[in-house]
C-alpha cells in the first residue's frame, strides 16, 4: 500500500546540483535499489526521501499523499544507517523500542526518575512487548535484548537496527549501504536475510549501494544514477541485458563489459583486421546507423579460440583466478577498446572462462566473439544504438 | 592506546610521577603546614613531615568560626552556579557545534569576552543593576554573577564533546519522532555524560571559590561564603598561618568530595575518548 | 551540519541572537559608563547610549596614571603565562589521552585539585617559597604561579583535543620513522592547532587578569600589573566611576587584541570539528 | 631478497589470544594475503610484523636477521592503512616525502622557521625530488602534489598512501585492508593497480583482506586464519581445490561449497535417497575413513537436471541472478545440509548455472553431482579427509 512517485526531484548545495531532476515511480512491494559510485547523489536522494534533507525543487508522493514537506516521523517510513546509528546509551531492548515509545511521548517523559519509570511502563505493556519480541526472534536478537550496543559485532548492531526499523511497521524502509561496514561473509549472508525480510515484512524497500552485485540480486528494480542524474531505470535483467549507455554496460557486470571501437559494412561488423557477420536482430540496429559504432560484449561472450575465421588476435596481459572461474585480460593486436574511466586502456579486453585456465602472461591467443548479447553503442554520445522504429527489438527496452 | 615498547614506557612513568606529584602536592602542603607551629614556619629548612602533636589547631579552628553557615552559603552558590550555567550553556553549545552561519566568528568571540573582562571591572556596574533588581545581599544574585562567567567556558567545553556525537544518531532519533528538544535531551546529553561531569566539577569550583562578587555584593554576616570569610582570617595578622591552613582544608573539602562524587563520569570520559554506537 | 525545517532555523537565530547579546552588551556597557558623568550614573533610568561630549574623559585617564607601565608588565606576565603553561601541559595532555595505566583517576584528580584550592590560602605558602627561590618581586615568579593555575584546565583541554587525532596518523609517523617527540611535536601539535589556540587564549587572560598573586608576590611600584593598578584606582573613592570604566576598556583592549591574533585558529577548529586524514 | 619467516608467533591481550602460534615461511617478492574473518587476528598479525604490536612469544625474521624486537622503522617495511593516515596538515608532496625527511632529521628541524627550511631543503634536492617525482608519476598524483589530502577523493587518498610506502623502497610493504573504504567499482581497479606495483617494484607484499576474491586474485600465497589460528597456508589453487577443513571449504569461494551428510558403502556414496558410484580418486579417500562423511561440493558441480538416476530432488527456494550467472538455491527432501555458520541451515544447497534462469521459487527440480571435484569432511572435526598414506593423491595437499 505504499508506491512512492519522485517527480522532477532536484538538490543543489551551493553552487553543486546533488541531485537533478530525478523522476521514477515504483509500485507497492518492491525492492528498488539506488545505484552508483561514490558522490552520485544516491544517499542525497535517499535522504530526501526520508525526509533528513530538504529538496530544491521537484515533488515526493507517498502514495497519493505528497510528504515532501513533512517531517521525517510524519513520513511513515524507517531508516536504517551505513553506521548503524544506534543509540550508544540504551540497551538492545530500549533501542529497539524506542520509536514505540516515541509515539507515546510526553515532555515530563524528560524528567530523571518519573520519566524513567513512564518509559519502562510503554516498554513493558502487552502490545509493545509482544511485538518488540516477535521482532528480536525474526532477527535472532532475543538472547542479548539486555546488552548495549558496544558489545555487539557488527552483524548483531546491524540486525538491531533493522529490529529499529521493523518495529514500528513502517509502509516503507529506507536503507543507505547497511551492509558496506560488514566482512564479506557477513555481508552475503545478510543480504539473504534483507531479500528475506522484504518477503516477509512486506513494505516498500528503497536501498542505497554503490555494489552491483547487491544491487542485481537484492532489486526488483534499479535506478543507477551518475553525477546526480539517473542513467537508467529498470529490472536488473532489462539494466543487464539492455544498458542505456556505456557507463551503465561497464557499471553492471563483474568483470565490466568491453567495449571495442568498430565499423558497420554492409551487414557485417569489422574490429580491426576480423569481419563478423551480424545475425539479423544487430542487422536492424545497424540499419540507418552511422559507421563507426563502439561494441559492448560481456566477457563471457568472448572465448579463446583455436587460430580460425571471426577470430582476434592478441597476448595474454593477466590471468586471474577466481575460484571456479579465470579472468584473462587480453591485449588486442589490431582492435581499440574505448574503456575511458580506467586511465590508459591500453587495448584490453576481459574474458571469463570456467575452470583454471592454464594461460600464463604474454602466451599469444586468438579471441572468438559471440554476437548474441552484443549491444552497440555510439561512439560520440556513449548512447545505445536502438533500431530504427519499424524494426523488431529482440529485448523490450527499458 | 599504543602498545609500545621501551621508550613509550620510561616516558609513561615519568608523566605518571610527574602528574602524580603536582596532584598530590598542595593537598599536602597544606596539611603541614596546618601542623607546624608558626615559629618554625619560616625556617630555613622547610618541614616536610607533618607533626602529628599539633593536630589539635583543627578543634581550635572550628571553635571560634561560623564555618558550618559560611560553607553551607558556599554550597548553595556554587551548587547553583553549577545547574544555572550547565542549563544556560546546553543550548548554545548545540547550537554552535550543529549549525553553521554567518557571524559565527563574533559568537566565537563572546565566548571569550567575558574572560577578558576583568571582575573587578564589572563590579560596579553590577552593582548598580542587582540594586534596581533587588539581588543585592541574596545568594541567587550571586549565583546569576558567577554564571555569567562560567557559561561561556561550559558551552565550549561542551560544543567540543557534542563536536563527537555522530550526527547519524541525531537523524535516527529524528526518524522515530524526536523534536530537536527530545534530541537534546534525550540523545545529546546522555551521551556527553562524561564532560557534562567536567563542567559541573569547573562551574562547582567556580562558586565555590569565587571572592570578588561574594564579597562585593553580599554584606549580610549570614550570607557570607566560605571563600569571603576565609580571607578574612588571612587578612587579620593575629590569626596564625597553621590555623589558616587547617580551615583552608576543612574548606577544601566539600569540594573535594563532590569531585569524588562526580568523578566517576569524568574518568570514563578521559578513558572512552569519542562516542561510538 | 544539520540542514533543517522551519523549527530548526527559528532555533538558530534565537540562539545567535542570544550569543551576540552576551558578547557584545559588557563592553558597550563599559563605554556607555565611561561616558556618563557621575551625576547620571545612579539615576533611575539607566542610560543606553554613549554621550560623545564626555569622550574626554579618555584623556584624562592617559595624563594621570603609569598605565603603560602596567600593560607592559601584564603583557609580560600574559605571555610568559601563555608560553610556560603550553610548555608545561602539552605532555601530560598526551600521555593522558594515549596511554592507558592503573591511577587515572588518581591524575584526573589531580587535574582538578588546583581548581579546589582557592589561590588566597597558597599565598603564604607561595610566598615563603618565592622567598627562599629569590622568585618575589619578578615577572618570571609571577609567571611560574600563573602557569600552576592554568596547566591542569589546558592539559584537559588539549587532552580532549588530542583523542580527537587519529591514533593510525601516529602509527604511520612511527612507520616513517619518528620518534614519539617528533610525532608529539610533528604531528600531534599541528593538527590540535585550533585548540592549542583557544588554550593559549585562556592562558593569556588568566596572565592578564590575575591579581591576588600579583598583588601579593609583587611590591615593586615599577613591576606592578595593570590588573592590580586597576583595583587600586577602583579602591580609590576619589576615583570617578567613568574614569575607571574608561580606564578599564583601555586594559581590556589588549587581551580583545590577543584574541583577534589567534580568532582564526580559535574558528577554524569551531567550524572544523575533528581532524580527518 | 626480503624472505618472511614467522615462527610460532603468539600474540595475548589479557586472556584473549589473538594470534595463536602461527608459523609460516614466504621466499622474497611473493604476495601474501592474511585472510579471514573480522576478529580473526589477521591484522594484529600484520601489525607484529610492522612493528607496531609487540609479539608475546614467537619470533619474526626478516631474511636472516631476526626483527620483532626493533622498532618499527627499523624493520625497513612500509605499511599502508586502511584509513590512509595521510597526514592532514601536510600537501601530497610532503606526505610522500616525509619518510625520507625523517631519515635525515636533526632535533632543530621541529624550530618553526629554520625547521621548514631545511626541511623544504631536503624536498627539493635532486635524489628526492627525482624519487618523490618519479613516484608520483606512476601513481598518476603529479597533477596534485601541491594539494592537501582533505581535498582528494577516496581513491587519490589511497594512492598518495601508495606513494608514501613506495618512496622508501622497503623490502617489505604492509597493507591493511587498503581498498576497504573505496566503493566497489574503484576497488577493481585499485586491486589492479596493486597487483602491478607489485610486478613493478618488487619486494615483498603482505596484505590482510576479509575480501576472499581479492585474495585469490592478489595473493601468491594465503594464509587463512580464523579465531588467531591458521586454517591453511598455500597458493589460492591449493586451497581452492584442496580445502583442510569445512571452514576453508565454505570461506573459499563465491557461493561458498556445499556440505551435504552422506554415508560411504562399498565403493559408493549415498545421499538422502540417491547413490553414487565414486571415481577411483574418491575411492581411495574413501577405503578405511569412516562410513559418515561431509561431502563438499562446489556450486559449479552441481546441475539442475531431468528425471534420472543419480538425482537428488528438491524445491527451488530462491533465484538470484548476478549478470551472466544465475544462484538457484534448493531445499532438498531428503539429505541433510551442514552450513552450521548460517543458522538454520534448511537443508538447501546453491547451485550456480550460466544465463538467466527461468526457474521460479517453489519449483520442483532434481539436482545432479558432478563428483569429479567433490572432496569429503569428518563430520566430528571438519577435517579433510585424505586417502590412506599408500593411495595415490590426485591433488598435492597443501
Amino acid at each position: 500500500m505504499a508506491s512512492i512517485k519522485l517527480d522532477r526531484v532536484t538538490r543543489t548545495f551551493g553552487t553543486k546540483t546533488a541531485v537533478n531532476n530525478v523522476s521514477l515511480e515504483v509500485p507497492d512491494r518492491e525492492f528498488l535499489v539506488l545505484l552508483g559510485p561514490s558522490g552520485c547523489g544516491k544517499s542525497t536522494l535517499l535522504r530526501m526521501l526520508a525526509g533528513l534533507e530538504s529538496v530544491s525543487s521537484g515533488e515526493i508522493h507517498l502514495d497519493q499523499r505528497r510528504v515532501d514537506q513533512l517531517p521525517p516521523s510524519a513520513r511513515d517510513m524507517a531508516f536504517v544507517f551505513q553506521s548503524y546509528a544506534l543509540y550508544p546509551h540504551m540497551t538492545v531492548r530500549r533501542n529497539i523500542t524506542f520509536p514505540l515509545i516515541m509515539r507515546e511521548f510526553k515532555w515530563w517523559f524528560h524528567l530523571p526518575i518519573v520519566g524513567g519509570m513512564a518509559k519502562r511502563k510503554i516498554e513493558e505493556s502487552p502490545n509493545v512487548s509482544d511485538l518488540v519480541g516477535r521482532t528480536a526472534k525474526i532477527l535472532a536478537l532475543t538472547e542479548m535484548m539486555d546488552r548495549f550496543p558496544r558489545t555487539l559485532s557488527g552483524g548483531q548492531r546491524q540486525r538491531v537496527a533493522l529490529g529499529r526499523a521493523m518495529v514500528r511497521q513502517p509502509q516503507v524502509f529506507l536503507m543507505d549501504e547497511p551492509l558496506s561496514n560488514l566482512d564479506a561473509k557477513l555481508r552475503m549472508s545478510m543480504r539473504a536475510e534483507i531479500i528475506k525480510l522484504h518477503r516477509e515484512v512486506g513494505g516498500t524497500f528503497v536501498y542505497v549501494t554503490h555494489d552491483q552485485v547487491e544491487a542485481m540480486t537484492m532489486g526488483t528494480k534499479i535506478a543507477l544514477l551518475r553525477d546526480g542524474v539517473m542513467q537508467q531505470f529498470g529490472t536488473p535483467r532489462e539494466i543487464y541485458l539492455n544498458p542505456a549507455n556505456t557507463f551503465v554496460a561497464r557499471f553492471i557486470g563483474t568483470p565490466p563489459m568491453n567495449l571495442i571501437e568498430g565499423r558497420l559494412e554492409e551487414g557485417a561488423l569489422r574490429i580491426g583486421e576480423g569481419v563478423f557477420a551480424l545475425p539479423p536482430h544487430l542487422a536492424a540496429v545497424a540499419h540507418g546507423n552511422q559507421a563507426h559504432v563502439l561494441v559492448g560484449i560481456r566477457p563471457n561472450s568472448l572465448t579463446i579460440a583455436a587460430e580460425g575465421e571471426g577470430t582476434l588476435a592478441g597476448k595474454v596481459a593477466l590471468v586471474e583466478h577466481v575460484g571456479a572461474e579465470s579472468v584473462i585480460d587480453v591485449r588486442l593486436d589490431h582492435a581499440t577498446t574505448a574503456h575511458r574511466e580506467e586511465g590508459e586502456g591500453r587495448n584490453e579486453v576481459m574474458i571469463t572462462e570456467s575452470g583454471y585456465s592454464d594461460l600464463r602472461a604474454n602466451d599469444t591467443v586468438r579471441v572468438r566473439i559471440d554476437l548474441t548479447d552484443v549491444v552497440f553503442f555510439s561512439p560520440d554520445s556513449g548512447l545505445r544504438l536502438r533500431p530504427e522504429p519499424r524494426g523488431a527489438t529482440p529485448h523490450p527496452a527499458s | 592506546m599504543i602498545r609500545s615498547g621501551r621508550g613509550g614506557k620510561s616516558f609513561r612513568v615519568v608523566a605518571i610521577l610527574a602528574l602524580l606529584g603536582a596532584a598530590a602536592f598542595p593537598l599536602y602542603w597544606m596539611f603541614v603546614t596546618s601542623t607546624t607551629p608558626s615559629s618554625e614556619l619560616f625556617a630555613a629548612d622547610a618541614r616536610l613531615i607533618p607533626k602529628p602533636s599539633e593536630i589539635g589547631v583543627y578543634r581550635e579552628a572550628f571553635g571560634g568560626t561560623s564555618v558550618t553557615t559560611w560553607v553551607r552559603n558556599s554550597a548553595i552558590v556554587a551548587v547553583g552556579t553549577t545547574v544555572l550555567s550547565i542549563a544556560l550553556a546546553i543550548f548554545p553549545a548545540y547550537a554552535l557545534s550543529r549549525f553553521r552561519f554567518r557571524g559565527m566568528g563574533v559568537v566565537g568571540f563572546g565566548l571569550f569576552i567575558t574572560q577578558m573582562l576583568p571582575e573587578a571591572m564589572l563590579v560596579v556596574p553590577l552593582y548598580a543593576i542587582f540594586g534596581d533588581l533587588a539581588l543585592l545581599n541574596t545568594l541567587s544574585g550571586l549565583i546569576l554573577a558567577n554564571s555569567a562567567f562560567t557559561v561561556p567556558v561550559i558551552t565550549w567545553i561542551l560544543k567540543g564533546a557534542i563536536d563527537g556525537v555522530p550526527i547519524d544518531i541525531e537523524e535516527a532519533a529524528r526518524i522515530d519522532g524526536c523534536s530537536r528538544l527530545d534530541i537534546v535531551l534525550g540523545v545529546v546529553l546522555p551521551l556527553v555524560a562524561p564532560t557534562l561531569a567536567a563542567a559541573a566539577v569547573i562551574a562547582f569550583f567556580h562558586g565555590w571559590n569565587e571572592y570578588i562578587f561574594a564579597q562585593t555584593l553580599i554584606s549580610d554576616q549570614d550570607l557570607r561564603t566560605a571563600s569571603v570569610g576565609l580571607a578574612g582570617f588571612v587578612g587579620e595578622l593575629s590569626t596564625p598561618v597553621h590555623t589558616v591552613m587547617a580551615i583552608g582544608l576543612m574548606y577544601t573539602l566539600p569540594a573535594v568530595i563532590f569531585y569524588l562524587f562526580v568523578q566517576r563520569y569524568v574518568v570514563a570520559g578521559m578513558t572512552a575518548g569519542s562516542v561510538k554506537g
